[in-house]
């Protein structure tokens, strides 16, 4: 398996479950190290500049990363922080309401449903400036309404010359400069 | 008395009820405390043994006995609340646990002062000394565990269950302790060997002790009124988000 | 990149990063009190078991104060390390921060300043009034609260190797004692040495230094562990 | 219905559903012995600490021995408490024993149980080895063994309260603690009471029952009080 | 909202993210208890019946109820010894490889994806002799072969007499005796 990716590429990783999607996209986020082969960024290998690496990217797997006592807002804060972003509380009140938030917005995380959890994990990327995202299932838990909204975002950020690999059991597709599939199998 | 509240056990004809009570009960406390103060530090005659400084005792001795009841009361207002799923029995025994806090501190507080001069130590591991220790900590885990679940409706139901096993336990621990003691040299000043108390003495404490249930009256009753107001104020926030 | 300048958003430096973390930390903390109490009332009532253990002999008691006081000290310092990664962990929040660009090292850092200000600095303050219990004299409370403010930073250090350690592993709290309780005993032997000195009218200096050296090693080293540990957790 | 009969399934009754419960929990803890030795060690660990805390005065240690160990052994059931309940509720395995038709306060009795054969029984084996480092004599290390089967059984139970109170809440090891201890008081003085009698030559036979009516007490309520607890946790 | 299933009925709640159908279906179990109305089975209210009602249930809700520790076959028997049933390995054996987990029997779970954990806590609905179920999001994280045979195991199920309650953000029908959709909003 070899593959390269471009400034507005999406890399849309299809497999049955177990395929290895989840543990190949971890490696790219160099999150764990592979045996054999090596992920290389704009043509260096990514060991050697793990942190340099890392800034760009903005992963999103199968755990929630969201603290359950914190509410929306200040959960959303913190993890952009961590990406070296500030952001007016005022903006992020927006990102949120916008996602369909508005009455969330105060309440500790536990509180919310499933799909509200992840809405506030998504939010993120409204609000980033980075320049590859790693999305694994992104519209889990994600009703029709939001899983259209964050389609539209994925096209958007392509087509504005960002890079995106991502999974998902749900078939679709997205009219960006460059949509490439890939099948995995066990 | 905990008949009468259920009988008012909704919020609604509670709240104006309390609001009518407070002041009466506060104005009384206030009295009874200052003439009770009066007695004992004015009236009273210096004791022959102990000098002036067993004067706290009219503090001491009240507060002691309130620790122990407000607990048990508190223990008794969780159960009704578990059994009758009344929010008003949580609220009351929420109420209820600083007020009790505080006079089992108060109790440990002029206890040691006391204890300084009459055994020349601050704290001596004393049967009642220790049971009045523990009664604190059971306090602090009632608030700890209410203060650590922020799902009011859970908190409410947990920390009466904790009440609960805790009210089992204060006997146990109170003769465990008084056992335990016994086993040793015989423990330093053992406080059921008081001076037979003159009656005036008594008397003090007394009145005290009736200003201390008043003034407790007042103030649990006022913690209710609010926390009823703040849980109303909470549900329409969330209706109107 | 459209994204690339978003209007009100502005890069933020490490310390800026840094100073998050801390503070989010302690929020989180604070948001369930019991936390911030609890090592606290842990320390208060685990110190009065002995007596109870021990019968009411106040020559007894102040002979076993210093070890009693110590130890539990040590303990409840160790009975907060679970928290001071796991959760993080558990939801994925750790991954998030270590995805971040900031060095790790430092990360690490802020987050044990953060468990010795909530768990360890409390300590300080309550033992004095345990020692009373176990009548000790003011020289001995001293010492007692000096060896605490030194140690307990130390405990926090050290412990977060042994927290870093047992990332993901459950019933992880008892796993982590064993880990770092080894680890722990020159902390305490130098620690409670220095009040025993006092109680035997000897200078507890030579103690505190030592203590102090223990705790200048810890500072250097104990976050480079950690950090390391972490990365091999999450792979 | 078609699945009503399935050929190879039949229907078993609640003793054997108790037993899967109690044979499960086993089970996962010996998956990772680390919960199973990690109790034991600790407390080997932090009972060594005490010496090392106070000088090696023979006779002290003696004297500190009843108390020390007995609040040692308190200390590290207490820290195995979290485990009882709290990963089958993050998972949701919880949810799915509720839903069991089973009896919840039988369900939960079992839990007890296992956690007690983990973590309390092994106790009771190594104490007496401990003892020894405190030179504590034959009679008085007999004591202490029989004290230990009958007082940590009564530990896990009384814990159990706690346990479940805390589910969910983060931070709850140290919650967990300031919730029991005060229940485990009588336990410890009768516990170390015993021992005490023996080493001041009195029989140990009071302290002895006493301890038993406290288990006793506790085999009734406990269990009762737990299972309330986890349904309150639930909703 | 009110409601009555009959044997071979399937409800199909559909709504956005917080619109409460978790809290619904949790209420279907008398795992919560409705601050309004009730839940009656069989015309009783299942209050006064808590144990012999929750005879006839399976539940399955966002949270796994597998041990990570535990392997697959392992996780498998003791939910079914909670349901009541002694099921022959052999059996729990066919049951997982028919849902193609064959390499996954011995692993601990802790070692499977996502999607294969997920596949590991239906597999009970192969197994169990109930009368209702309640899923919640079954098809979460499942590859397309695993929705399918999902769909067509509860198809089967209804077509016996079994009753279902179930939520999906994903739309499907079911060719079901009485197939009933119920759309909550917020
Ligand atoms: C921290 C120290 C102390 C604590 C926690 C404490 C606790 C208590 C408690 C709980 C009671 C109520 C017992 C009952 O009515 O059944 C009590 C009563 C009393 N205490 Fe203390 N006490 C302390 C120190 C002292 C000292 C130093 C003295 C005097 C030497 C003293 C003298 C008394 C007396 C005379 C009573 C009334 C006894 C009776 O009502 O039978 N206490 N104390
Ligand atoms: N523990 C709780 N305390 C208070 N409110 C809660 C709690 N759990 C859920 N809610 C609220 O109840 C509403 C319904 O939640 P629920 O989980 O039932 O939604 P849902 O339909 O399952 O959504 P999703 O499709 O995202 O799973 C949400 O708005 C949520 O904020
Ligand atoms: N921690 C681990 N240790 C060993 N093997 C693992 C581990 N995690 C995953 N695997 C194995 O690697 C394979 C790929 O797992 P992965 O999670 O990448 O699959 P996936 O494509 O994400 O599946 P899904 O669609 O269900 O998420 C699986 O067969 C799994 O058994
Ligand atoms: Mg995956
Ligand atoms: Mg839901």
């Amino acid at each position: 398996l070899d593959f390269s990716l471009n400034n507005g590429a999406v890399l849309y990783l299809q497999g049955e479950n177990g395929a290895g999607k989840t543990t190949l996209l971890r490696t790219l986020c160099g999150l764990t190290h592979p045996y054999a082969g090596g992920v290389s960024w704009c043509g260096e290998d990514i060991k050697g500049m793990a942190e340099e690496y890392s800034k760009n990217i903005l992963y999103i797997g199968h755990l929630p990363g969201i603290k359950e006592d914190l509410t929306a807002i200040e959960n959303l804060q913190f993890s952009l922080a961590l990406l070296g972003l500030k952001v007016e509380k005022q903006e992020v009140v927006e990102v949120l309401t916008a996602l369909g938030l508005a009455k969330a917005l105060h309440l500790p995380t536990r509180m919310l449903s499933q799909g509200q959890k992840r809405r506030v994990l998504l939010a993120r990327l409204w609000l980033q400036n980075l320049s590859l995202w790693i999305l694994d299932e992104p519209f889990t838990a994600l009703d029709v309404a939001a899983t259209a909204m964050l389609k539209q975002k994925i096209e958007s950020f392509a087509n504005a010359g960002g890079i995106v690999a991502m999974t998902s059991h749900q078939d679709f597709t997205l009219n960006v400069p460059h949509f490439m599939q890939i099948k995995l199998d066990a | 008395m905990s008949i009468n509240w259920y009988k008012y056990a909704s919020p609604k004809t509670f709240y104006p009820l309390a609001g009518k009570i407070i002041p009466w009960c506060a104005a009384g406390a206030a009295i009874l405390i200052a003439y009770g103060l009066y007695i004992g530090l004015l009236v009273a005659p210096t004791d022959f043994q102990q000098g002036e400084g067993y004067r706290i005792i009219f503090v001491h001795v009240p507060a002691a006995w309130f620790s122990m009841f407000l607990y048990l009361l508190m223990a008794l207002y969780a159960g009704m609340g578990l059994v009758f799923n009344a929010k008003l029995s949580y609220m009351m025994a929420t109420a209820i646990a600083p007020t009790g806090a505080m006079f089992t501190f108060l109790a440990l507080v002029t206890g040691s002062l006391w204890g300084k001069p009459m055994w020349g130590a601050w704290w001596v591991w004393d049967a009642r000394l220790t049971s009045e220790l523990i009664l604190l900590f059971l306090y602090i885990g009632y608030f700890s565990l209410q203060a650590a679940i922020d799902d009011k409706n859970r908190a409410d139901k947990a920390s009466a269950v904790l009440a609960i096993v805790g009210a089992i336990n204060v006997p146990i621990i109170y003769f465990s302790v008084e056992w335990w003691n016994t086993l040793h040299q015989g423990s330093s000043v053992s406080l059921t060997k008081a001076p037979a108390m003159a009656a005036i003495m008594l008397q003090g404490m007394l009145v005290m002790a009736i200003g201390f249930w008043l003034y407790s009256i007042a103030v649990i009753l006022m913690r209710v009124r609010n926390e009823i107001t703040e849980r109303e104020n909470k549900t329409l926030q969330f209706r109107q988000e | 990149m459209a994204e690339a300048l978003l209007p009100a958003s502005k890069q933020i430096g490490t310390l800026s990063v840094l100073y998050h973390i801390l503070v989010r930390d302690i929020k989180v903390a604070l948001r369930r009190q019991s936390d911030v109490t609890a090592v606290f009332f842990f320390f208060i009532i685990a110190a009065s078991l002995f007596p109870l253990g021990s019968g009411s002999d106040p020559k007894l008691l102040n002979a076993m104060a210093p070890s009693v006081l110590w130890v539990t000290a040590l303990l409840s310092c160790m009975l907060s390390l679970p928290r001071m990664f796991a959760s993080d962990h558990a939801d994925g929040t750790l991954e998030q921060i270590l995805l971040s660009n900031q060095p790790a090292v430092l990360i690490v850092l802020m987050k044990i300043l953060a468990h010795w200000l909530l768990s360890g600095l409390p300590l300080v303050f309550v033992a004095p009034l345990i020692g009373l219990q176990f009548n000790l004299t003011g020289d001995q409370l001293q010492v007692l609260a000096l060896s605490l403010l030194l140690g307990t930073l130390a405990l926090s250090l050290i412990g977060s190797i042994g927290a870093a350690l047992t990332l993901g592993i459950r019933g992880t709290g008892v796993l982590i004692a064993i880990l770092v309780l080894p680890l722990y005993i020159p902390v305490l032997v130098f620690g409670a040495g220095a009040v025993n000195a006092v109680s035997v009218g000897m200078s507890p200096n030579g103690a505190l230094s030592l203590l102090g050296a223990v705790l200048a090693m810890a500072l250097v080293f104990a976050p480079l562990a950690s950090s390391a540990a972490l990365k091999i957790a999450l792979e």
